[in-house]
Protein backbone atom coordinates (compact mmCIF):
# COMPACT_ATOMS: atom_id res chain seq x y z
CA UNK A 1 0.00 0.00 0.00
CA UNK A 2 1.03 3.66 -1.11
CA UNK A 3 2.68 5.79 1.84
CA UNK A 4 1.78 9.35 1.40
CA UNK A 5 1.54 10.67 4.79
CA UNK A 6 3.15 9.14 8.51
CA UNK A 7 2.50 10.38 12.18
CA UNK A 8 5.03 13.31 12.80
CA UNK A 9 7.35 13.55 16.00
CA UNK A 10 10.37 14.86 17.33
CA UNK A 11 11.45 14.56 20.78
CA UNK A 12 13.35 17.90 21.89
CA UNK A 13 14.37 18.36 25.37
CA UNK A 14 16.77 21.31 24.66
CA UNK A 15 15.64 23.88 26.51
CA UNK A 16 16.50 26.44 24.26
CA UNK A 17 14.61 24.69 21.64
CA UNK A 18 11.85 24.62 24.44
CA UNK A 19 12.56 28.32 24.87
CA UNK A 20 12.01 29.31 21.19
CA UNK A 21 8.77 26.74 21.00
CA UNK A 22 11.04 23.98 19.03
CA UNK A 23 10.01 21.56 22.04
CA UNK A 24 8.60 18.31 21.56
CA UNK A 25 6.67 18.55 17.99
CA UNK A 26 4.06 16.40 16.29
CA UNK A 27 1.97 16.15 13.78
CA UNK A 28 1.36 14.52 9.99
CA UNK A 29 4.73 14.78 7.72
CA UNK A 30 3.63 14.36 3.89
CA UNK A 31 6.63 12.35 2.59
CA UNK A 32 8.57 13.52 -0.41
CA UNK A 33 10.45 10.87 -2.61
CA UNK A 34 11.51 10.43 -6.15
CA UNK A 35 8.68 8.80 -8.08
CA UNK A 36 9.90 5.33 -8.73
CA UNK A 37 10.56 4.83 -4.95
CA UNK A 38 8.58 3.64 -2.54
CA UNK A 39 8.20 5.74 0.78
CA UNK A 40 7.50 4.17 4.50
CA UNK A 41 6.64 5.68 7.68
CA UNK A 42 9.27 4.66 10.87
CA UNK A 43 9.21 5.44 14.91
CA UNK A 44 12.14 5.12 17.18
CA UNK A 45 11.31 4.87 20.97
CA UNK A 46 13.74 3.98 24.26
CA UNK A 47 12.69 2.02 27.15
CA UNK A 48 13.37 3.93 30.11
CA UNK A 49 12.93 1.65 33.31
CA UNK A 50 9.43 0.11 31.63
CA UNK A 51 8.10 3.24 30.21
CA UNK A 52 8.32 3.91 26.71
CA UNK A 53 9.66 7.33 24.98
CA UNK A 54 9.27 7.97 21.68
CA UNK A 55 11.84 9.71 20.25
CA UNK A 56 10.91 10.09 16.63
CA UNK A 57 8.32 9.79 14.47
CA UNK A 58 8.24 10.52 10.28
CA UNK A 59 8.91 9.21 7.14
CA UNK A 60 11.21 6.69 5.90
CA UNK A 61 13.10 6.83 2.08
CA UNK A 62 13.03 3.79 0.49
CA UNK A 63 14.31 0.39 2.26
CA UNK A 64 13.61 -2.97 1.00
CA UNK A 65 13.73 -3.70 4.83
CA UNK A 66 9.98 -1.93 5.27
CA UNK A 67 8.44 -3.52 2.42
CA UNK A 68 5.57 -4.85 2.57
CA UNK A 69 5.25 -4.52 6.56
CA UNK A 70 1.48 -3.43 7.19
CA UNK A 71 2.38 -2.49 11.21
CA UNK A 72 5.61 -0.97 12.47
CA UNK A 73 7.25 -3.73 14.75
CA UNK A 74 10.66 -4.17 16.38
CA UNK A 75 11.87 -7.72 16.65
CA UNK A 76 15.22 -6.83 17.81
CA UNK A 77 15.63 -8.45 21.31
CA UNK A 78 15.81 -5.90 23.67
CA UNK A 79 17.46 -3.15 21.48
CA UNK A 80 19.41 0.33 23.48
CA UNK A 81 16.37 2.37 20.84
CA UNK A 82 13.63 0.57 19.31
CA UNK A 83 13.15 0.98 15.60
CA UNK A 84 10.21 0.15 13.34
CA UNK A 85 9.53 1.11 9.82
CA UNK A 86 6.46 0.38 7.52
CA UNK A 87 4.50 0.92 4.68
CA UNK A 88 0.59 2.55 4.20
CA UNK A 89 -0.50 5.85 5.47
CA UNK A 90 0.08 6.68 9.10
CA UNK A 91 1.18 3.15 9.95
CA UNK A 92 3.84 4.24 12.65
CA UNK A 93 0.78 5.12 14.56
CA UNK A 94 0.61 2.22 16.78
CA UNK A 95 4.16 0.44 17.53
CA UNK A 96 4.21 -3.09 17.95
CA UNK A 97 7.34 -4.85 20.33
CA UNK A 98 7.86 -8.46 18.77
CA UNK A 99 10.96 -10.14 19.92
CA UNK A 100 12.06 -12.80 17.00
CA UNK A 101 11.55 -15.68 19.86
CA UNK A 102 8.16 -14.79 20.55
CA UNK A 103 5.06 -14.83 18.91
CA UNK A 104 2.60 -12.75 20.96
CA UNK A 105 1.67 -9.20 19.75
CA UNK A 106 0.40 -6.80 21.66
CA UNK A 107 -1.05 -3.56 20.05
CA UNK A 108 -1.79 -0.18 21.86
CA UNK A 109 -2.58 3.37 20.18
CA UNK A 110 0.53 4.18 22.50
CA UNK A 111 3.85 2.55 21.93
CA UNK A 112 4.13 -0.95 23.40
CA UNK A 113 6.05 -1.72 26.27
CA UNK A 114 7.64 -4.77 26.28
CA UNK A 115 5.92 -7.88 27.93
CA UNK A 116 6.85 -8.13 31.90
CA UNK B 1 28.77 -11.17 -44.54
CA UNK B 2 29.87 -9.64 -40.97
CA UNK B 3 28.67 -11.88 -38.38
CA UNK B 4 26.30 -10.31 -35.77
CA UNK B 5 27.88 -10.18 -32.64
CA UNK B 6 25.75 -12.10 -30.32
CA UNK B 7 26.54 -13.09 -27.16
CA UNK B 8 28.22 -15.71 -27.42
CA UNK B 9 29.83 -14.36 -30.06
CA UNK B 10 31.55 -11.96 -28.36
CA UNK B 11 35.33 -11.96 -27.57
CA UNK B 12 35.29 -9.84 -25.24
CA UNK B 13 35.12 -12.24 -22.06
CA UNK B 14 33.99 -8.75 -19.77
CA UNK B 15 30.59 -7.42 -19.89
CA UNK B 16 30.13 -3.98 -21.08
CA UNK B 17 29.09 -1.17 -18.54
CA UNK B 18 26.35 -1.98 -16.06
CA UNK B 19 25.17 -1.68 -12.54
CA UNK B 20 25.91 -4.38 -10.38
CA UNK B 21 24.74 -5.42 -7.04
CA UNK B 22 26.56 -4.36 -3.91
CA UNK B 23 24.98 -5.46 -0.58
CA UNK B 24 25.85 -3.34 2.25
CA UNK B 25 26.30 -4.62 5.74
CA UNK B 26 27.15 -1.96 8.49
CA UNK B 27 26.75 -4.91 10.97
CA UNK B 28 29.88 -6.42 8.93
CA UNK B 29 31.77 -2.96 8.82
CA UNK B 30 31.30 -2.43 12.85
CA UNK B 31 29.18 -0.22 12.32
CA UNK B 32 25.77 -1.38 14.42
CA UNK B 33 27.61 0.45 17.53
CA UNK B 34 26.05 4.02 15.96
CA UNK B 35 24.11 3.18 13.01
CA UNK B 36 20.47 2.34 14.43
CA UNK B 37 18.46 1.65 11.09
CA UNK B 38 18.92 0.38 8.38
CA UNK B 39 21.96 -2.23 9.38
CA UNK B 40 21.97 -3.58 5.86
CA UNK B 41 21.38 -1.83 2.45
CA UNK B 42 21.37 -2.15 -1.25
CA UNK B 43 23.76 -0.12 -2.67
CA UNK B 44 24.96 -1.27 -6.35
CA UNK B 45 28.02 -0.61 -7.80
CA UNK B 46 29.13 0.03 -11.60
CA UNK B 47 31.40 -2.47 -13.51
CA UNK B 48 32.17 -3.71 -17.04
CA UNK B 49 34.13 -2.31 -19.78
CA UNK B 50 33.19 1.31 -22.17
CA UNK B 51 34.17 0.67 -25.36
CA UNK B 52 33.50 2.13 -28.91
CA UNK B 53 30.86 3.02 -30.14
CA UNK B 54 29.22 4.12 -26.15
CA UNK B 55 25.94 3.57 -26.17
CA UNK B 56 23.19 6.16 -25.60
CA UNK B 57 22.29 5.18 -22.51
CA UNK B 58 25.64 5.10 -20.72
CA UNK B 59 25.29 8.92 -20.97
CA UNK B 60 29.03 9.47 -22.33
CA UNK B 61 29.88 13.05 -22.26
CA UNK B 62 32.07 14.56 -25.40
CA UNK B 63 35.65 13.72 -23.78
CA UNK B 64 34.49 10.46 -22.77
CA UNK B 65 33.87 9.77 -26.62
CA UNK B 66 36.93 11.68 -27.46
CA UNK B 67 38.99 9.20 -25.12
CA UNK B 68 36.94 6.02 -26.50
CA UNK B 69 38.16 6.87 -29.74
CA UNK B 70 42.06 7.47 -28.82
CA UNK B 71 41.73 4.11 -26.98
CA UNK B 72 40.64 2.26 -29.90
CA UNK B 73 43.42 3.72 -31.70
CA UNK B 74 46.29 3.65 -29.71
CA UNK B 75 45.50 1.47 -26.25
CA UNK B 76 48.62 1.75 -25.00
CA UNK B 77 48.56 5.40 -24.52
CA UNK B 78 45.39 6.21 -23.92
CA UNK B 79 43.27 4.02 -21.42
CA UNK B 80 39.70 3.31 -21.95
CA UNK B 81 36.78 5.56 -19.95
CA UNK B 82 35.46 4.00 -17.02
CA UNK B 83 32.01 2.85 -15.75
CA UNK B 84 31.04 4.44 -13.05
CA UNK B 85 27.49 5.84 -11.31
CA UNK B 86 25.82 8.69 -13.13
CA UNK B 87 22.45 8.66 -11.06
CA UNK B 88 22.27 8.68 -7.44
CA UNK B 89 19.79 8.21 -4.84
CA UNK B 90 19.52 9.01 -1.00
CA UNK B 91 18.64 6.63 1.98
CA UNK B 92 17.65 7.57 5.38
CA UNK B 93 20.08 6.62 8.54
CA UNK B 94 19.22 6.80 11.72
CA UNK B 95 21.92 6.73 14.27
CA UNK B 96 23.63 7.88 17.81
CA UNK B 97 25.62 10.94 17.59
CA UNK B 98 28.16 11.59 19.92
CA UNK B 99 26.21 13.21 22.55
CA UNK B 100 24.32 10.27 22.55
CA UNK B 101 21.63 11.96 20.81
CA UNK B 102 19.06 9.81 17.98
CA UNK B 103 19.63 12.02 14.84
CA UNK B 104 17.53 10.84 11.53
CA UNK B 105 19.36 12.38 8.56
CA UNK B 106 18.70 11.35 4.72
CA UNK B 107 22.33 10.50 3.60
CA UNK B 108 22.54 11.76 -0.15
CA UNK B 109 24.44 9.62 -3.15
CA UNK B 110 23.68 6.15 -1.11
CA UNK B 111 22.66 3.90 -3.67
CA UNK B 112 23.26 3.77 -7.34
CA UNK B 113 20.23 4.19 -10.12
CA UNK B 114 22.16 4.23 -13.41
CA UNK B 115 26.02 3.55 -14.81
CA UNK B 116 27.64 5.57 -17.20
CA UNK B 117 31.33 5.91 -19.04
CA UNK B 118 33.03 8.86 -17.86
CA UNK C 1 23.19 16.42 4.15
CA UNK C 2 19.58 17.36 5.29
CA UNK C 3 19.53 16.84 8.36
CA UNK C 4 15.53 16.48 9.17
CA UNK C 5 16.02 15.41 12.68
CA UNK C 6 15.48 18.85 14.15
CA UNK C 7 17.75 17.62 17.06
CA UNK C 8 20.43 19.36 18.46
CA UNK C 9 22.54 17.82 15.37
CA UNK C 10 26.56 18.39 16.59
CA UNK C 11 27.92 21.33 15.70
CA UNK C 12 29.62 20.61 12.03
CA UNK C 13 32.42 22.33 10.79
CA UNK C 14 32.05 24.99 8.34
CA UNK C 15 34.72 26.96 7.78
CA UNK C 16 37.95 25.81 5.73
CA UNK C 17 40.33 23.81 7.78
CA UNK C 18 44.12 23.82 6.80
CA UNK C 19 45.47 20.88 7.40
CA UNK C 20 49.17 19.50 7.54
CA UNK C 21 49.58 17.11 4.31
CA UNK C 22 51.75 14.33 3.13
CA UNK C 23 51.85 12.34 0.59
CA UNK C 24 48.65 12.46 -2.33
CA UNK C 25 48.56 16.00 -1.61
CA UNK C 26 46.48 17.89 -4.31
CA UNK C 27 48.14 19.01 -7.18
CA UNK C 28 47.95 22.73 -6.67
CA UNK C 29 49.05 22.16 -2.77
CA UNK C 30 52.29 24.28 -1.65
CA UNK C 31 54.58 23.15 1.38
CA UNK C 32 52.51 19.71 2.45
CA UNK C 33 49.36 21.67 3.18
CA UNK C 34 45.77 21.15 2.13
CA UNK C 35 42.06 22.80 2.94
CA UNK C 36 38.51 21.20 3.15
CA UNK C 37 35.16 21.66 5.02
CA UNK C 38 35.73 18.72 6.97
CA UNK C 39 38.53 16.96 8.96
CA UNK C 40 42.17 16.71 8.52
CA UNK C 41 43.49 13.05 8.94
CA UNK C 42 46.84 11.03 9.79
CA UNK C 43 46.52 7.31 9.22
CA UNK C 44 49.00 5.06 9.72
CA UNK C 45 48.48 1.87 7.32
CA UNK C 46 50.30 -1.32 6.83
CA UNK C 47 51.91 -2.33 2.81
CA UNK C 48 51.08 -5.54 1.42
CA UNK C 49 55.19 -5.91 2.74
CA UNK C 50 54.61 -5.48 6.52
CA UNK C 51 55.96 -1.82 6.73
CA UNK C 52 54.17 0.49 8.50
CA UNK C 53 53.38 3.82 6.44
CA UNK C 54 52.11 7.53 7.60
CA UNK C 55 50.07 9.29 5.54
CA UNK C 56 48.09 12.65 6.12
CA UNK C 57 45.95 15.06 4.98
CA UNK C 58 42.38 16.51 4.36
CA UNK C 59 38.91 14.60 4.68
CA UNK C 60 35.68 16.55 3.19
CA UNK C 61 32.29 16.39 5.22
CA UNK C 62 30.75 14.57 2.66
CA UNK C 63 31.13 10.62 3.96
CA UNK C 64 33.62 12.14 7.03
CA UNK C 65 30.91 9.86 9.39
CA UNK C 66 32.17 7.11 6.89
CA UNK C 67 35.71 7.67 6.49
CA UNK C 68 36.48 8.61 10.17
CA UNK C 69 34.64 6.41 11.54
CA UNK C 70 36.89 3.70 8.81
CA UNK C 71 35.86 -0.34 9.37
CA UNK C 72 37.44 -2.41 11.46
CA UNK C 73 37.67 -5.78 9.12
CA UNK C 74 40.21 -4.18 6.33
CA UNK C 75 42.33 -6.63 5.11
CA UNK C 76 45.36 -4.64 5.47
CA UNK C 77 46.16 -3.30 9.29
CA UNK C 78 45.32 0.53 9.48
CA UNK C 79 44.50 3.02 11.94
CA UNK C 80 42.86 6.40 11.16
CA UNK C 81 42.38 9.35 12.87
CA UNK C 82 40.36 12.64 12.26
CA UNK C 83 40.13 16.29 13.91
CA UNK C 84 39.13 19.23 13.14
CA UNK C 85 39.30 21.58 16.39
CA UNK C 86 42.32 23.66 14.58
CA UNK C 87 44.15 24.28 11.65
CA UNK C 88 46.98 21.72 11.35
CA UNK C 89 45.24 19.37 14.24
CA UNK C 90 46.76 16.26 12.55
CA UNK C 91 50.14 17.17 13.23
CA UNK C 92 49.41 15.46 16.45
CA UNK C 93 47.55 12.81 15.84
CA UNK C 94 49.81 9.31 16.40
CA UNK C 95 47.61 6.85 15.65
CA UNK C 96 49.21 2.82 15.89
CA UNK C 97 48.73 -0.18 14.30
CA UNK C 98 45.83 -2.20 16.01
CA UNK C 99 47.28 -5.29 16.82
CA UNK C 100 47.71 -8.44 14.35
CA UNK C 101 44.83 -10.63 14.22
CA UNK C 102 45.50 -13.82 15.48
CA UNK C 103 43.84 -16.64 12.81
CA UNK C 104 40.99 -18.82 14.57
CA UNK C 105 41.47 -22.15 14.09
CA UNK C 106 37.37 -23.26 13.65
CA UNK C 107 38.32 -26.32 13.18
CA UNK C 108 38.95 -27.95 16.99
CA UNK C 109 39.37 -31.38 16.05
CA UNK C 110 43.30 -32.00 15.69
CA UNK C 111 43.36 -34.91 13.46
CA UNK C 112 46.31 -37.39 14.60
CA UNK C 113 48.44 -38.74 11.59
CA UNK D 1 58.70 3.55 13.47
CA UNK D 2 56.44 3.70 10.20
CA UNK D 3 58.65 5.54 7.89
CA UNK D 4 56.57 8.70 5.54
CA UNK D 5 55.74 7.27 2.85
CA UNK D 6 58.14 9.66 0.32
CA UNK D 7 57.88 8.70 -3.45
CA UNK D 8 60.59 6.19 -3.81
CA UNK D 9 59.50 4.34 -0.62
CA UNK D 10 55.72 3.89 -2.06
CA UNK D 11 55.03 0.31 -2.58
CA UNK D 12 52.47 1.14 -4.53
CA UNK D 13 53.70 1.78 -8.12
CA UNK D 14 50.26 3.30 -9.42
CA UNK D 15 49.61 7.01 -8.42
CA UNK D 16 46.62 7.90 -6.82
CA UNK D 17 44.01 9.38 -9.06
CA UNK D 18 45.16 12.79 -10.73
CA UNK D 19 45.26 14.30 -13.84
CA UNK D 20 47.08 13.55 -16.34
CA UNK D 21 47.88 15.35 -20.41
CA UNK D 22 45.91 13.91 -23.11
CA UNK D 23 46.73 15.55 -26.48
CA UNK D 24 43.98 15.38 -28.98
CA UNK D 25 45.16 15.41 -33.11
CA UNK D 26 42.32 15.84 -34.95
CA UNK D 27 44.05 15.33 -38.10
CA UNK D 28 45.87 12.30 -36.83
CA UNK D 29 42.03 11.19 -36.60
CA UNK D 30 41.33 12.01 -39.98
CA UNK D 31 38.72 14.90 -38.70
CA UNK D 32 40.82 17.28 -40.61
CA UNK D 33 38.09 17.19 -43.95
CA UNK D 34 35.42 18.90 -41.78
CA UNK D 35 36.71 20.30 -38.68
CA UNK D 36 38.52 23.63 -39.52
CA UNK D 37 40.14 25.00 -35.88
CA UNK D 38 41.50 23.52 -34.07
CA UNK D 39 43.22 20.46 -35.45
CA UNK D 40 44.55 20.02 -31.61
CA UNK D 41 44.17 20.55 -28.35
CA UNK D 42 44.74 19.49 -25.02
CA UNK D 43 41.92 17.10 -23.24
CA UNK D 44 43.65 16.06 -20.69
CA UNK D 45 42.38 12.28 -18.94
CA UNK D 46 42.34 10.87 -14.96
CA UNK D 47 44.34 8.16 -14.35
CA UNK D 48 45.25 6.76 -10.88
CA UNK D 49 43.73 4.69 -7.73
CA UNK D 50 41.32 5.65 -5.52
CA UNK D 51 42.47 3.64 -1.82
CA UNK D 52 40.89 4.64 1.64
CA UNK D 53 40.72 7.32 2.44
CA UNK D 54 39.44 9.01 -0.49
CA UNK D 55 40.92 12.49 -0.17
CA UNK D 56 38.40 15.52 -0.18
CA UNK D 57 40.12 16.58 -3.40
CA UNK D 58 38.74 13.84 -4.64
CA UNK D 59 35.18 14.70 -3.73
CA UNK D 60 33.95 10.85 -2.93
CA UNK D 61 30.23 10.41 -2.81
CA UNK D 62 28.71 8.71 0.16
CA UNK D 63 28.99 5.73 -2.38
CA UNK D 64 32.28 6.34 -3.45
CA UNK D 65 33.27 6.26 0.44
CA UNK D 66 31.25 2.70 1.19
CA UNK D 67 32.38 1.29 -1.86
CA UNK D 68 36.16 2.23 -1.22
CA UNK D 69 35.64 0.82 2.41
CA UNK D 70 34.06 -2.61 0.82
CA UNK D 71 37.11 -3.36 -1.42
CA UNK D 72 39.57 -2.44 1.25
CA UNK D 73 37.80 -5.58 3.21
CA UNK D 74 36.89 -7.68 0.51
CA UNK D 75 38.97 -6.74 -2.63
CA UNK D 76 37.68 -9.63 -4.00
CA UNK D 77 34.04 -9.14 -4.20
CA UNK D 78 34.31 -5.15 -4.46
CA UNK D 79 36.06 -3.44 -7.08
CA UNK D 80 37.81 -0.25 -6.32
CA UNK D 81 36.00 3.37 -7.23
CA UNK D 82 37.22 4.47 -10.63
CA UNK D 83 39.29 7.89 -11.25
CA UNK D 84 37.31 9.95 -13.51
CA UNK D 85 36.37 13.57 -14.86
CA UNK D 86 34.25 15.52 -12.23
CA UNK D 87 34.78 18.88 -13.91
CA UNK D 88 34.93 19.93 -17.67
CA UNK D 89 34.95 22.65 -19.53
CA UNK D 90 34.11 23.39 -23.57
CA UNK D 91 36.14 24.67 -26.15
CA UNK D 92 35.83 26.18 -29.78
CA UNK D 93 35.64 24.38 -32.97
CA UNK D 94 35.02 26.16 -36.52
CA UNK D 95 33.44 22.80 -38.97
CA UNK D 96 32.01 23.04 -42.32
CA UNK D 97 28.40 21.59 -41.68
CA UNK D 98 27.01 18.46 -44.62
CA UNK D 99 25.72 21.58 -46.69
CA UNK D 100 29.21 23.02 -46.68
CA UNK D 101 28.52 25.97 -44.77
CA UNK D 102 30.98 26.97 -42.04
CA UNK D 103 29.64 26.42 -38.07
CA UNK D 104 31.10 27.91 -34.82
CA UNK D 105 30.12 25.93 -32.07
CA UNK D 106 31.02 25.57 -28.86
CA UNK D 107 31.43 21.85 -27.25
CA UNK D 108 30.74 21.67 -23.84
CA UNK D 109 33.10 18.98 -21.65
CA UNK D 110 35.66 18.80 -23.86
CA UNK D 111 38.89 19.02 -21.24
CA UNK D 112 39.07 17.75 -18.00
CA UNK D 113 39.71 20.40 -15.01
CA UNK D 114 39.48 17.80 -12.19
CA UNK D 115 39.52 14.51 -11.50
CA UNK D 116 37.50 12.49 -8.72
CA UNK D 117 36.37 8.93 -7.49
CA UNK D 118 33.65 7.74 -8.24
Amino acid sequence: SETQECVHYNYNPNPAAIQENRGNRSGIETCAGEKDKRRHCFATWRNVSGTVDIVKQGCWLDDTNCYDRTECVETKESPDVFFCCCEGNMCNQKLFYTPDNTQAVQTTSNPVTPKP
Amino acid sequence: APTTRGKKLAKNPKPRCHRKQLHVNFKEMGWDDWIIAPLEYEAYHCDGVCDFPIRSHLEPTNHAIIQTLMNSMDPDSTPPTCCVPTRLSPISILYIDSANNVVYKQYEDMVVESCGCR
Amino acid sequence: EKDASGSTAPALPQRQLWCYCYHHCPEDSTNNTCRTDGYCFTMVDEEEGGVPVLTSGCLGLVGSEFQCRDTGNSRLRRSLECCTDQDYCNKDLHPTLPPLKTPNYADGNIHHM
